[in-house]
This record gives structure tokens, sequence and C-alpha cells, in this order.
């Protein structure tokens, strides 16, 4: 082995020897993007632990602020993105709110990429039918920009995005100019509209009538609100989508990220190593998945 | 950092005492914090503004009312310390029966002279909001300090919500229902990691009833373990005198 | 006439706002108002049950808890008839002294020394690091002295192994002789303390005041022991203190002034030293000699030097009663007892001075009846006497200077407001 | 495995012989109940003890353990130590062993966790073979026996020990320790005999043969309301539990708030928060949805992924918990048809 691929390999065992141990990494860019959410781009100081750092779409990383604590929190940016990762980060609590006290430069730790994410491979070549709700689009957001990055793989690309008002459209600049591309199609909803809002009103259902799904080529993932699965799966059966062929992202509490301090169950499977994105037709069999 | 202010209500200065007693630390924590006013262990005035008031005792003046709500304007955080602040503790035992009768009762008829501007006790929270609690009668010195870290961390409050009985096992004491003696663990916040029960005493509730404690079941299986119910309710009392749901 | 009030006096336990008359330069009047408010826990222990009593009652104050809760019990068990072992006895007695050495430490060198130390620096931080070595030595000795109560009593303030006819649990015989090398060095660190009491300058001060404390024929008295006079040469079993003490409601403060015989008293370091000198351990007097005390003192100022001679004696005594407890056989657990109604009382010495706790007790083991009278409670009238008697002679000075020495006057008395508003 | 007879009245030099390398940890007395503590006298052991009010699982995950400490200005890690202090752990029953056993799955499998393993792998297992008590239900789920997962085995014959050795370092063990001798075909008999004792003395062992089954179809029975409604959700179950495995992670600061601590601590998911997610949205808000998760997570999720239930019917939440919520009598009453208990 040449050495350089040696020297990655003894990075990705340290990676994990102690997969509780969090690798500093730099907050390198932060954007605000609603008054409680804010785009964080961070990238690991050593370099080969970045460059063992891996990771597919629908994954996260445990984000460690010594002294307050952990939160597991999906990448943003897609794969296919080298060298750093963005995180979509809403102000929820201790670690969430002391992330966002922090400035461009300062250092916090991250353990990962943990959990499942959505086959990609599997996806390529079919249409894709994506439906967002709130914060739900942050994991989305990987997998759309991967499919972008990649976009000739893929047929049909539908997007459903749903917030509660204007002001939290979560990456509201760049949909705003997707609306205008045609190999996207883009739909974005509000509960609560105001006088600048143009586009659609009501829940991320309402949607459904505006598309054309061809179930026997159409993959679902489904983000949300934990109301929301419920729903939003009924349409896409509705459209004769097959329970297989829909995935779904959960949000349970967690600790560990890997499978050991239990929070995180979902009817007999863990959120953390056999999720966060399940399969609906395993997840229909959960109890209290939705 | 922080500027921080300590004040006492009507209480018996223990968790004040408490602050002190972490010798090996007292300067290390006074190194984190820019401690303005402390009437017990420093001269000096309380200052015009601060950032954090820790608060020890229960109010059972006008004084301490009027005193409150301009902490409240001040501060932008409000630590209660102990079971008097917290939920009362001792001196809201005093809430039952008269108060008039109670001064009399220990001033006779002069009562009235050291009476004036008395109100019946309440916790703190009773007043203001409270943002963080340091539960116990006393404070524990070491839970104080990972308080006042929160605090200044601006960290949410985290006293457990759950009983005392998870510690009590980790601490692998025999439980004194099994010898029929009424515990008060069965509904007490844990935290404390049951010290009492630890050295034979069964749990008073110093701590205050649990978030989460299910009093309902507690009575029921008092009953069933063959121990005396009325201990159980009249213990409850004891530092929850304030609350009027535990009968 | 003009009022001068220092509101909230700082380094006292308690709240409590000193106000002087002055009238052309000469003080009219000056008077100790405790503002802390009425806490009514004679009236809170009606109608709980016995056992609770301790616990209720050790609630008075956080300072001297472990005084509280023994005299508490013994006034239970006098009630009940309950006979402790000799090995309860002593482990009350540790218990009692351990609380000593914390209680003396704070009051030495957190509450009195900022008024004399660097000319008044206000508290006792900022020696942290103009003289870390004597804020280290303050600290070992409250650290040790908060160490010894929790291995006996699970914590330092409130404690918990001490119950109706014994300890619901003690510490082994090796966790207190781990102490022992400790005690020495707090014993020598007392002997420091003492010298830099006797450094504090203080007036010449020869108030009129009689003085109480608990006397017993074979030990420094803190447990037990009957309440002797030093003027008028008396001594009354403790279970009389209600007919030599009287308490009179005051307008001026919420809590009660005592008299005894018509004349206000002193309770405290003071007190003891002064009649108990001879049961002193003899380094304590030595080191009290050399210094330049001399039984009997009447000047109220000389409280701090006698805390700092208790220290002593303290540390020695803790390690002389570590000794005993290893060799004396027995039990702890309580003793086996029935419920009765009867009445009872009991006295200990507090850090502070005398401190009498009686109970009554029906049929069902519920209390009908409880009365307490703190140490801070019997000073306050000999408190405000000294303080009259005082003021004239330094009425001359500035007044920042004046409000200092009448501090000084008053954390002589290491005064616990909280206490004498019970 | 190979087999040997001690006599028992060599059992000090054994426990001697092991305090000289190991830290000793077995059985002793406390109060009228047993627990798992360094022996420092091999006369304070217990053997004869019925069970203990913690499993040994508290040496290899401890209720509070550090799993770094820290720098706050930083974010660097300046300590993180595992603890391969050399143990034995001295007399553990069988369920107990399988208890550890079903430990090892999670910890050992997938990630692995460091801290558990280097414990694990620094500790010799000595069991000891026992007698049912009254909450014991440890035949029902099969785990009454145990045919691995310790270095040597005793098993109480009377005057003597007959001894199982299941591996190199407990054949080491015993080699340099004590003294033993062949066994005869009456050691052997008599062995066969006192194993067959123990399995008749097992009475009314609750059938769990559809357990997973009834679970499934007894989701919604009155059945969990009930003991919703009991529960005080005070964890003790949790704590007591050879199997019970969660945990909560916190960061506790030093005084001066510049060094701290990440520590793992015993979680329940009987606690409230236990499945609390930001926003206040709670998976098992009711007390009765968080006693079913407990029966549901072990005796049907572990199932589903490693084949054993995540219970070996010791019985000690049984005696913990002051509700009387035993899972013995919930199985006996799903059997029966649900409803009530
Ligand atoms: C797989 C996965 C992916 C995720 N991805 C994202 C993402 O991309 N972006 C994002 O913003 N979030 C994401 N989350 C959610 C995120 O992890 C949580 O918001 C975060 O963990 C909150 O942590 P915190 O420390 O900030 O909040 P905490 O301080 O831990 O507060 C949140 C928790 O504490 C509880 N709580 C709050 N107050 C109290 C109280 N007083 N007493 C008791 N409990 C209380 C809350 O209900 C909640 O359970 C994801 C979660 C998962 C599981
Ligand atoms: S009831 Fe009391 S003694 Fe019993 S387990 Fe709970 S806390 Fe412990
Ligand atoms: S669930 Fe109960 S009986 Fe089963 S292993 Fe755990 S504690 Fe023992
Ligand atoms: S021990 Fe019993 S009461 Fe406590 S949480 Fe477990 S099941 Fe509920």
């Amino acid at each position: 082995m040449n050495p350089t691929a040696v020297r990655r390999l003894a990075a990705y065992e340290q990676l994990s020897a102690n997969p509780y141990r969090p690798w500093p990494a730099r907050i390198t860019s932060i954007t605000e993007l609603t008054d409680k959410e804010t785009l964080f781009e961070l990238r690991l100081i050593d370099d080969d632990v970045r460059d063992a750092f891996k990771f597919e779409s629908g994954q996260f990383v445990e984000v460690s602020i010594f002294g307050v604590g952990e939160a597991p929190i999906s990448i943003s940016s897609a794969p296919s993105k080298q060298g750093f990762i963005e995180l979509c980060v809403r102000n929820a609590g201790d670690v969430t709110g002391a992330l966002h006290s922090r400035q461009c430069g300062d250092i916090v730790g991250l353990r990962g990429p943990f959990g499942r994410g959505f086959p990609f491979e599997e996806m390529k070549g079919n249409d894709v039918l994506l439906v967002a709700g709130g914060l739900g689009i942050a994991p989305l957001k990987s997998l759309i920009n991967h499919i972008h990055d990649t976009r000739h793989e893929f047929g049909k690309v539908t997007i459903l995005y749903g917030s509660r008002s204007p002001e939290e459209v979560l990456f509201a600049r760049q949909f705003d100019m997707w609306r205008h591309r045609d190999d996207f199609d883009l739909h974005l909803t509000v509960d609560q509209p105001d006088e600048t809002w143009d586009g659609d009103v009501g829940l991320v259902t309402n949607l459904f009538e505006r598309v054309d799904v061809d179930p026997a080529k159409t993959f679902g993932a489904i983000c949300g609100p934990p109301v929301m699965y419920k729903y939003v799966v009924a349409e896409m059966r509705a459209k004769g989508m097959e329970a297989d062929r829909i995935y779904v992202s959960f949000e349970r509490r967690m600790k560990c990220g890997f499978g050991k301090c239990g929070h995180c169950g979902v009817g007999h499977q863990y959120a953390c190593i056999d999720g966060p994105v399940f399969n609906y037709w395993e997840a229909m069999n959960l109890q209290e998945a939705m | 950092m922080a500027r921080v202010v300590v004040l006492g209500l009507a209480s018996d200065f223990g968790c004040q005492v408490q602050m002190t007693n972490m010798e090996d630390h007292l300067l290390d924590v006074l190194g984190a914090i820019e401690l303005e006013y402390w009437q017990l262990a420093a001269s000096g005035h309380m200052p015009e503004d601060y950032d954090v008031a820790i608060v020890e005792g229960a109010v059972t003046t006008e004084e301490h009312v009027e005193l409150l709500k301009r902490v409240r304007e001040t501060a932008s955080t409000v630590i209660a310390i102990g079971s008097c602040a917290v939920t009362g503790g001792i001196p809201a035992l005093a809430l039952s029966g008269d108060l008039e009768d109670r001064v009399g009762c220990v001033y006779g008829e002069s009562g009235a002279l050291v009476a004036c501007g008395r109100i019946l006790p309440m916790p703190v929270g009773a007043i203001i909001d409270v943002d963080y609690h340091v539960v116990g009668c006393p404070i524990d010195p070491a839970e104080f300090v990972e308080v006042l870290h929160r605090a200044i961390q601006g960290l949410r409050d985290a006293v457990p919500l759950e009983p005392m009985c998870a510690t009590c096992k980790i601490a692998e004491n025999t439980c004194f229902y099994d010898r029929g003696e009424v515990c008060l663990g069965l509904v007490t916040r844990a935290g404390c990691g049951t010290k009492c029960i630890s050295l034979g005493r069964p749990c008073t509730g110093c701590r205050g009833i649990a978030a989460d404690a299910n009093f309902e079941s507690a009575k029921a299986i008092v009953e069933r373990m063959g121990a005396d119910l009325d201990l159980l309710l009249e213990r409850a009392q004891l530092y929850n005198n304030a609350r009027k749901d535990l009968s | 006439m003009s009022t001068l009030t220092v509101e909230h006096v700082a380094r006292i336990e308690g709240h409590g706002t000193i106000t002087v008359d002055v009238d052309g330069g000469e003080v009219r009047d000056i008077r100790m108002d405790v503002i802390e408010p009425v806490r009514l826990f004679e009236s809170m222990v009606v109608g709980r049950r016995f056992d609770e009593a301790p616990l209720i009652t050790s609630r008075i104050c956080g300072i001297c808890s472990p005084n509280h809760a023994v005299t508490s019990l013994k006034a239970v068990e006098a009630a009940l008839g309950i006979e402790v072992s000799e090995r309860t006895q002593l482990l009350r007695k540790l218990l009692l002294y351990a609380s000593y050495l914390q209680n003396h430490a704070t009051h030495l060198y957190v509450f009195a020394a900022p008024d004399y130390v660097g000319g008044g620096i206000g508290s006792v931080f900022p020696l942290a690091t103009s003289a870390p070595d004597v804020v280290q030595r303050a600290l070992r000795i409250k650290k040790l002295g908060n160490e010894l109560t929790t291995a006996l009593a699970g914590r330092s303030v409130h404690p918990i192994t001490p119950v109706v006819g014994g300890f619901s649990s003690e510490p082994a015989v090796s966790v207190l002789e781990a102490f022992v090398p400790r005690l020495a060095e707090a014993a020598r660190d007392a002997g420091k303390t003492a010298a830099l009491v006797a450094t504090f300058v203080i007036p010449t001060f020869e108030p009129a005041g009689e003085m109480l404390a608990m006397v017993d024929s074979d030990d420094y008295a803190i447990y037990e022991g009957s309440v002797c006079a030093l003027d008028a040469g008396w001594c009354r079993d403790v279970s009389e203190y209600r007919s030599f003490i009287t308490e009179t409601v005051v307008g001026h403060s919420n809590a009660k002034h005592s008299t005894v015989d018509g004349r206000p008293f002193m309770v405290g370091a003071l007190p003891r030293v002064n009649q108990s000198w001879d049961r002193l351990a003899p380094t304590a007097r030595v080191v009290a000699s050399k210094l330049g005390f001399r039984p009997v003192s009447r000047n109220t100022f000389h409280n701090n030097l006698c805390q700092a001679i208790e220290l002593i004696d303290a540390a020695e005594r803790c390690a002389s009663y570590i000794e005993q407890f290893a060799a004396v056989g027995g039990s702890s657990t309580p003793e086996a007892f029935a419920i009765k109604s009867g009445s009872g009382s009991g006295a200990t010495e507090a850090p502070r001075g005398t401190l009498y706790h009686s109970l009554s007790i029906d049929d069902d083991g519920i209390v009908t009846a409880g009365d307490v009278i703190t140490p801070t409670a019997q000073n306050l009238a000999n408190l405000e006497a000294d303080m009259r008697a005082f003021a004239p002679t330094v009425a001359a000075l500035p007044e920042p200077e004046f409000v200092l020495r009448i501090e000084q006057l008053v954390r002589a008395y290491d005064p616990c407001l909280s206490c004498s508003v019970h | 495995m190979f087999f040997r007879v001690m006599d028992k009245d060599r059992l000090p030099d054994l426990v001697r012989g092991l305090a000289a390398e190991y830290e000793v940890i077995g059985p002793i007395a406390k109060g009228d109940e047993f627990v798992f503590a360094i022996v420092s006298d091999p006369t304070e052991l217990r053997l004869d003890y019925d069970t203990t009010i913690l499993p040994p699982k508290k040496h290899f995950m401890p209720p509070t353990e550090s799993l770094m400490s820290f720098r706050v200005q930083d974010s660097e890690v300046v300590g993180e130590e595992l603890d391969r202090t050399p143990r034995v752990l001295f007399g553990l029953h069988p369920c107990d062993i399988n208890g550890l056993m079903l430990m090892d799955n999670v910890f050992l499998q997938g990630y692995e966790d460091p801290y558990y393993k280097a414990r694990r792998e620094s500790t010799l297992i000595v069991g000891l073979n026992c007698m049912p008590h009254e909450g014991c239900f440890c035949k029902a789920w099969g785990t009454d026996e145990v045919h691995w997962g310790f270095d040597i085995f005793l098993s109480d014959l009377g005057d003597r020990y007959f001894v199982s050795v299941r591996s190199v370092e407990g054949a080491d063990l015993l080699d340099r320790c004590v003294e033993t001798r062949q066994i005869t075909p009456e050691d052997t008999a008599e062995f066969q005999r006192v194993a067959s004792e123990f399995q008749a003395s097992f009475e009314g062992q609750p059938d769990t043969s559809q357990v997973p089954l009834l679970l499934d179809a007894k989701y919604d029975d009155p059945i969990w309301e009930e003991l919703g409604s009991r529960c005080l959700s005070c964890g003790a179950c949790s704590m007591v539990c050879p199997t019970c495995y969660c945990f909560d992670v916190r960061d506790r600061l030093e005084p001066d708030g510049q060094e701290g601590t990440r520590e793992r601590v015993w979680d329940s998911c009987l606690y409230i928060d236990f499945a609390e997610v930001a926003h206040g949205h709670n998976f098992r808000a009711s007390r009765a949805a968080r006693v079913k998760n407990r029966y549901y997570h072990k005796q049907w999720g572990y199932l589903s992924k490693f084949e054993r239930v995540l219970c070996v019917g010791c019985g000690r939440c049984a005696s913990a918990c002051k509700a009387d919520i035993n899972p013995r009598i919930v199985i006996e009453a799903l059997q029966a048809g649900g409803g009530s208990l």
C-alpha cells in the first residue's frame, strides 16, 4: 500500500477506535437562515481524519460541545462535496443553543457519520419525490444536492416542502432560484402566509394534487415533524407507490449515535443504527413509529 | 463574567453556609464569576445592576415580595437555592393553621408588634419566575456549582424529574418498605444520591415532590406494604406544605 | 437629632440593622434591630410527631444545626425517659466539637478578620491574593471540621444520623482515625489563628453584664453540665432554664430579649473560657496564656480570642474523643423506647453559647408545646447594653470609623440573627 | 472444558491466591441482603447468597463512569482512560453470567464499546451453582444453566466443589492458586445428582413459549394501562436488571469551569423524558407506554436482533419494584388472555 493509504487507514482506525470520542472541527462559515436556524460549515481539523470521513445523504453526526453535551444533526451538504460538511441547525436547547453562540473559527467536536442514509445508488435511474416539513429539509437537502450534482442519473425530481410561515422557509434563497429551473419540480407551501408570500398556502399534503407520479419508477423520501409522516405516506400510497419505495427519516432522542444508549428505540429497531432513514415497509411494522 | 448577587430571605442560612462548604473549590468558583454582593460573607451594598441573583429562603414578608420583584426586573437569571426558596420548605409549615395563633404562641400578646408585614410563607416561584432550582435542605455544594455553571452557560434547568428509588438501588440500600417503614423516596426528586437512606434514615422529602411523581400509586404502595399511610401524608407536607394537592 | 443606620449588617448570620440616634455629637440611643422575619419554629413543631422535632428545629440555624439537632434530641429523650449509651454520647460530643471547628474558623476568618486585617478590607476574598497562606489555613480548619461532621452525620449542615436514642449509622473507627493526624495539624493551625486574633487591635472595654455558661465537673462543657452564672455564683440544672432566664418581646426587634436576675448577660466562648478555664486542653491554655489572656476577662472583644482558644481545644479534644471511641464498647444503635406523654428539656453549648430546647409530647407522640432559646437571643440585650456603653467612647471618630467600631463589637458576639428569630 | 475437584476447605487458598493478582469481587452481606463488593478477606464471602441487590453489570459499566475529560477552551480531550484493572468476579450464578453475555451482544457487536470491552477483557469470571429462590424464573428462559461465559465454574457438592474449567486463564489460575484433584466417577455422579436436584426444585415456571407472539397480539391490552397507573417511573427496575444497559451521557464541569468530564450514567426507559425530543414531543409520554416499552424491548425488540430475550429471570426487578410490577406475573397474565393482571 502506498504511504498515504496507510496513513488514511490508520486515521480511519483511530476514528473508529473510540466511537465516543469527538474529533475537533472548525466552524468555517455561519449563515443565518431564519430566526432559529443557522447553517454551519464545519471542517475536521486533522487532515487524515477529514479525508477518512465519508458519508451518505441521510446520515448524521453527533455535534459535541464540551461542557454542554452532544446533539445528533443530519448532514445537509452532499457527499459529493468533500472536505467539509454543512449542518442546518435549529436552536432548540442546550447544545444547539451553544452552537448558535459560537463564532466562525471556533472549534467544536464531531463524531460520526452514523446511521443508515438514503439508498442513493438504488434510487438512480428513477424519479424521486422528496417531501419535507420544516426542519425536515435538513437531511433531504443533502440528498437534493447530491442528486443535483449527478442530475443526469435521475429521472423526474419533485420536491414538496412545507413550512409554518414564509420567515421559516429554510434555504429560501436557493429554492427561490430553483423554482425557475425545469430540472427540479419544486413546490413550497406555508401554513401562515404573509403579504410577501406568493406561493402555496396550506399543509404540504395539499401539494400532492399538483404532482404526477409514476409509481413504478418513483422513490419517495420523507422527513418532517412526527405528526407529518402518516399523512404524507397516505398521499404517496394513494398515488400508487409501494411501501418499499418510500423512505422516511426519523428523529428520536439519542445519546451515543451507534446503538448502545437505548434512547432512540422505534419499535424493535434503533433510529441510530437501523435508521434514521427507514424503508417504509419496515417502518410500517414498527410500533411507535408514526 | 457574570455579575452575581446572593440574597437571603427567610431561612436558616444553611444553604449559604453550604456554598462556603466547598473549601477546595470556593476560590475556583469565585474565579468564574464576579461576586458583587453577599451579605453573609462581605461588607458592601446591593448593587443597582447585576446578571445573576441567587436567592435563598422562603418569602414571608411584604418586603420580600417587593425585593423579589425588583430582582426579577434587574437580573437576567434567578437561581432559587434550597427547599425554603423552591418549595417553601420548613418555613411553609407555618401555613397550616392560623398565622396569628402561631405568632401568639411564640410571642404572646406582644405578637402584633413583630408580625407586622409578615405574610404566609411561599416559595420564591410563587412571586416571580425562577430560572434555575437547586433543591434540597440543605443544598449540596457540588450540585450548586453544577447549576451555577449551567446558569452561566445559559443551559436549561435540569432538576431530575424522577423520584429517588433508582439511586437508592444504585446505592444498594435495602428498601425501608421491606421493613414496613415509610420512606418518601417513592415520590421525592432524585439527585441527592440518597444520602439519608444510605445512612439508615428514610427519605423525608427535603428535595420536594418529583415533577413526575405518582403520588396515587405511592399511597397504594404504602397501604399494601403495611406501612403508615398517615405518616406518608404528613411527611409529604414537611417540605411541601405550600402544595395543596398532596393528600 | 439625627439618626445613623447600618442596614443589613454584613458578615453576620441573619439580617439586622443598627440604628444610632445622635444629638449634637452625643449618642442618645443605639439599637440592634433584628429585621430577620419571624419564623415561628416553636409553633411549627406543635402537632408534628416527636421524632420530627429535631429535624424541624435543626432548620433554625444552618450554621450550628448539629447543636440544634442534638439539643432537641436531648429534649425528646428527656420527655420519653430515654437514656443513651456512652458510645452515643461520645459520638454526639465529637459531632458538636467538629462543628466548632468549622463554626469558629468561619467566624474568625470570614466574618471577623476582615474588620482588623489590612485596615478593614470588608471581606476575606482579597486575602486570597494578598495573604494566601492565611486563607489556606482558614479553609483547612473549616474543611476538616466539615469533613469530620460529614463523616459523623452525613453532611455538615443538618445532620442526618443523630436520631432519637442514638445514631442511625456510625462511621468505621478507621474512618475517624484517619482524621487524627489532620487534627494535630489543625491544632497547630488553630494556634496560629489565636496568634493572628491576638494581633487584632481591640479597645479596653469592661461592660457590666452577667456571664452564663454550662459547666461540667470533668469536661469542657458542651454536651452536658449545669448552667453557672459567673457573678452571681450559682449553678442550676438546665431543665430549670425557664426559671432563671426571662424573655421579653421588645418593640424594635423580631427577636426577644433575655435577662437573668434582671440583668442582661452574655453567653458564648468568653463566658465558657472564663468559667471552664481549668478544663481546657493544656495546649489551649498555654497558647492563651502566652498571648496574654487571663481569665476572668470581661472584655467582650475577647470573645474572638476565646473562640480561637476553643479552636485549639476542639482540635485536641476531637482527637482524644476519637481515641476513646476506638476503645469504648457498646452500640450507638437507637435505644428501644415506648411512646408516652411527657415533657423534657435539653441544653448544649453551641459555638455562640448555651442553647435550650424543651418539648411536651402527648400519648401519641405528638408535640403539644415547644420552646427554644438560642444563644443570640440571650445575647441581644447584652449586646445592646454593650453598644450603649461603648458608643460614646468612639462617638468622636469619623462616621465610617465609628460604624466599623460598632460593627466590630457586634461581630465579636458572632451573632446569629436568624437563630434569634426562630 | 475439563473438570477438577477442589475440597471446600481449599476455598480460602483459592480466594487468597486470586487476590494476590486480581481485585476479587464477590457476594458479601449488606444488612439482610447481598452485594457484589471487593472481598478483602475470604471469610467475608457469602457463597450461600440467593441474589444481590445490583447485578455484576456495575463492574463492567459502572453507574457513573468517565468517558473522557476535556478542556473547554479548545475542545481538547485531555484524558481518556480505560479501566484494565485485573479483576475476578467470584461466585456468579448462571443467570448473571447469561446476563453478561446478553450485555456483550450490545457492547461488543457492531461498534465496540471500548470502556466495556476493556473491563470485560480484564475480568475473569468464576461461576457458582445455585438453588432457585422465590423470585427466580430463569428456567422459563433457559438461563438457569450456563455452558460458557466463565473461566471456572464451581458446583457445590457438599464438602467439595466440582470445578468446570473453561478457559486457559482459568486453568492456569487453578494451577497456581490451589490444590485440586482429578475427578472420580463418584464426583461425576454426585455432580449429576446435584444438577438434577437443581432442575427439579423449580416450581411453577411461567410458560414463555409464546411471549413474542403474545406481545405482538396484546399491544393494546388494558393490562398496560393498569401497569402504567401503578408505575412510579422510578427506574429502580432498570438499575437492578442485569441486562438493562441504557445510559445517558452528561458533561460535568469542574468548579472553575475550565475543564470537565463527560460521564455516562445509567438511565431508564421508565423516566418520563427518556424518549422526549426537542420542542417537547415525547414519544412515550404516558407511564403505560413506558412500562410497555420495557417489556417490548426486552422480550421482543432485543429478540428480533439477537435471537435471545433480554431477561434472565433473576427476579431482581420484581423485588425492587415497589409497585409490584413483576415480569413473571405480566407474562402469566398475558398468557391467560390479558385484560387485567
Ligand atoms: C437523526 C437525527 C437528525 C437530526 N438532525 C437535525 C438537524 O439536521 N438539524 C437540527 O436542528 N436538529 C436535528 N435533530 C434534532 C436535534 O438533535 C435536537 O434538536 C437536539 O438534540 C436538541 O439538543 P439540545 O441539546 O440543543 O437540546 P436539549 O437541551 O437537549 O433539549 C432538548 C431536549 O430536552 C428536552 N427538554 C427541554 N427542556 C427541558 C426541561 N426543562 N426538562 C426536561 N427536558 C427538557 C426537550 O424536550 C428535548 O428532549 C436531529 C435529530 C436526530 C435524531
Ligand atoms: S422507597 Fe425509599 S428506600 Fe425504597 S427504594 Fe425508594 S428511595 Fe429506596
Ligand atoms: S427484567 Fe427483571 S427478571 Fe429479567 S433480567 Fe431484568 S431484573 Fe431480572
Ligand atoms: S421499578 Fe416499578 S415503579 Fe419503578 S419504574 Fe420500574 S416498573 Fe415502574
